[in-house]
């Protein structure tokens, strides 16, 4: 089973880090489809919420926005958007928050603000959202990127959400109690904070991807885990199911 | 005690040049036939509120009324940017103010609240704060915790798209609500335009979402009044417009072309047709 | 996640001695069952936190299970004063730590949202704040206005009584609220009594009051369990024992023969009872 | 006409105060009387708030409590009280606030904490509730009080909440912006603060009171205004609907 794309692996393998017992925050686009994925492969019982207020939501197809009436429609109830932030993004019930970026740089702080200066943008990026809380209030997060030169940064322009900020203990020196990045999940291959620094260390390797392809998609020397493992191909089910999500997806939005 | 009115009746009297205004809707119920009014009478100097812009404020800004944004993400959901913000922030015509959402959920929160400020934990190791001098902290009297502050959210005008009113003025959300009813009791005006308007709102949850009717200042029926953005139960989310939005904003002359014909030679009447064509019943 | 239990064990398993509680209930929905089952374990030491303590906290005050009362308004509502409360305190047995209303609501809801304090506009000109240490206050950073400030609320134990559960362990509330989402959210641990257990709450508000399974600790099937409370659409509030309970609490000798017939010599389901007596239905 | 109680006309005195335009925050006992019979009288579409969180509540019978019942099935819709108090009062939503009290001065302040020193109490009273905070942010406050000598007190034991202070500008002192006690309603007579001093002066005598009952009654030198009104009598209609109110509501809570 080679027939599948870097950004399905990308998927697949988030999906897999799911269990039925975690209550997810989830973004839209990659951790939707992976979160979605999960819930309807090995983890029927994971609860997802979304920011825009809708609490263990179900939706037969992906959302293209955060607040689509399916999630509504399939939710266990709806709160308003200063409760979700307030009592429960804050107030600690999140177990998985998802976060991606346009930028990451080697300790998981993540860039969707600006390139260039703040008031003289070169590339002016959405903004944070609700990434900076999310960063600090989920118990752990993880991201989903794509590797890339303009994406893995050897230093952000700016920083929209806490990773592990300059290294082990930069969290605890904030005051920020939960765990932050515990895993990357990009195209080619998967990262976990070092247990000593806190850098993204590749952990996992998707197969038929070589470690020059993966330093080459980055800013910074790549640090490898002594022990790295050959990412599981996607099986048969987990694409299958994928795919029916997407084109589900995509006749619904079309629509 | 809520009006009944027409759209450009209730927009003229409510929204004057230089006002500061909160279109809300939280993906859901996003009020573009009141927004449209705004384009068409053409109230300049906008401070504009949102914590997600959306394709509403592109096309607001695109169209030169605004002075000012405050937001906490700016971009076509799903989709990529919003180009008409994206530009005028680029080229410095557009002053910010920008927030995480927690922050702006805050704000409209101790707005509604009738306090100053709100308190709550967040911006911890990131950047914005040292951009946005908003951004100020407060020491906890118990703890010692330093926490992070906003100031309240207090609009001149709220304008929100909600599903019915009935005949006394009291308005009725439901489903994704946003922070819809924090805007207009944060407000000191607000416009709130429905899908329907009622005798009576029948059997309901006792704690359905409501505005009574002397928390409102205006309210216009505008059937549709929320496309491409969706109203629960009457209409689906036009998501293939928010796709098509993309090309059309991209370039200015295209949107301006785009705008003449679909906004400054319309009216709200047009947002029915939108209703029908994405009805949930339709499905 | 959420556990069926039985109430003796559901309350063994999650009430010590020395914790500090909330049983909540604003007039509707308070958790009488559970009340009396704690009454029936005899738990020492308790710290009780309560808006309106109400007659379940005279009955465990007057039965010597208290150290400190936390509330914004110890009285009978409509009757007079909770006599047991009343001589307890009076004679110096128990602590007290006082607020307003505004405080307490403002306090639960700042422990649901994981913030060590709450900030509201309150206690001016008033003596409160000269015999409670715990209301302070903090200045704004953008106006400079002194608001007041009041600690969170973050009970070990919040029991309370909700409408129903599913299958799944998610809890339904609706009609008069009160702070008990807040207290359950607050508190390290929960107990939820229930009229009724079902198998999925069926159509509903999108809006619904509900407490997901993963934010509660024990689930209790308990029909009645809020009489002499009420269960708004089950059973209708009993006035006449409200009124009754002045002549029973007044004196403590009446009350501890009342206790022992009614309490500690009886179980939870003699709550059904009360529940056919004061059916909605009935009526 | 004379044929009525002193706490009826109490109360229909105070139903008269108020009209259609009014949005009034509840109190049980007489200020729930009073502003019902206003509803079921003059004043159909007085809006009536309860703390527990009953927006636009329209009961047949007075509740017993703060938050029967009856009052959430005839309420517009139904908040949680952390948002009746953050919204709704605080939120200066609310233009007419009721409070009675164990105790009062003649710059309506009042008590309702406690008898004797706070720590070592001679009575231990209810407490404030939403008392504190009522006075301070409803737009104006009506205080209905039976008069007598242990109430109407010369200097209060505790203040619970404020009234006039220490008199005219003792609440722009403090920054309220919300004009405080404009009317005490009595069994005897109706006191409003002196424009000058804002000390509660006598300006409406009920038929058949005396000056000196007054006096009797109030443990303070009582001022009389220069024009001192005699209050009309309750007519036919308002006493038989005051009447018929307390009759249902006595039926309903011997149920």
């Amino acid at each position: 089973m080679s027939d599948y794309q870097p950004n399905e692996i990308m998927t697949i393998a988030a999906a897999r880090l799911l269990t039925n017992e975690d209550v997810c925050f989830v973004g839209i686009g990659a951790p939707s489809a992976a979160c979605n994925l999960a819930r309807l492969t090995h983890a029927p019982k994971i609860t997802l919420i979304y920011e825009s207020g809708t609490l263990s939501t179900r939706p037969t197809v992906l959302p293209l926005s955060i607040g689509d009436g399916e999630l509504c429609d399939t939710a266990l109830t709806t709160v308003s958007v200063p409760e979700m932030f307030r009592y429960w993004l804050q107030g600690g019930r999140i177990t998985t928050g998802f976060l991606g970026g346009a930028q990451i740089d080697r300790f998981a702080n993540l860039n969707t603000t600006v390139v260039g200066p703040y008031d003289a943008p070169k590339v002016r990026l959405p903004g944070g959202g609700g990434a900076p809380e999310i960063a600090i209030h989920c118990g752990q997060i993880f991201i989903i990127m794509a590797m890339g030169q303009r994406a893995f940064m050897d230093k952000l322009p700016f920083i929209t959400s806490l990773g592990h900020g300059t290294g082990k203990g930069s969290r605890e020196a904030l005051g920020v109690k939960t765990r932050g990045p515990t895993q990357l999940i990009t195209d080619l291959c998967i990262f976990e904070p070092d247990a000593e620094t806190s850098e993204l260390t590749v952990t996992s390797i998707h197969p038929g991807v070589t470690r020059d392809q993966i330093q080459a998609n980055c800013g910074w020397p790549v640090k490898f885990a002594a022990e790295v493992k050959e990412t599981r191909a996607p099986d048969a089910t987990e694409l299958s199911v994928l795919r029916d999500l997407h084109a589900r997806t995509k006749a619904a939005h079309a629509a | 005690m809520a009006e009944f009115m027409s759209l450009r009746d209730a927009i003229a009297a409510n929204l004057k040049d230089g006002d500061s205004v909160a279109m809300e809707g939280f993906t859901h119920l996003i009020p573009y036939a009141a927004g449209h009014e705004v384009i068409r009478q053409g109230q300049k100097d906008l401070t504009l509120i949102r914590m997600t812009p959306d394709i509403i404020y592109d096309q607001i800004v695109g169209m030169g009324q605004a002075k000012k944004l405050v937001f906490s993400w700016a971009g076509n959901p799903g989709v990529g940017s919003l180009h008409r913000v994206r530009e005028e922030i680029e080229a410095g015509r557009l002053a910010i103010e920008e927030h995480s959402h927690a922050a702006m959920a805050n704000a409209f929160e101790a707005g509604a609240a009738n306090l100053p400020f709100a308190v709550f934990r967040g911006y911890k190791g990131v950047d914005l704060p040292k951009v946005n001098s908003n951004i100020r902290s407060v020491t906890c009297p118990y703890t010692g915790e330093v926490l992070a502050t906003v100031p309240a959210v207090r609009p001149d005008v709220a304008i929100i798209h909600a599903l019915k009113a009935d005949r006394e003025g009291n308005v009725m959300l439901e489903g994704i609500v946003g922070v819809q009813k924090e805007a207009v009791l944060a407000a000191k005006r607000s416009v709130v335009t429905v899908e329907e308007i009622v005798d009576d709102f029948g059997p309901r949850s006792a704690n359905a979402v409501i505005l009574p009717a002397w928390t409102v200042t205006a309210i216009v029926k505008v059937p549709g009044g929320a496309h491409p953005s969706y109203a629960q139960g009457y209409y689906k989310r036009d998501n293939a417009f928010y796709i098509a939005w993309d090309k059309i904003a991209r370039d200015k002359a295209v949107f301006l072309k785009w705008m003449e014909d679909n906004v400054l030679s319309s009216g709200p009447e047009s947002f029915a047709a939108h209703a029908r064509r994405f009805a949930v019943a339709a499905e």
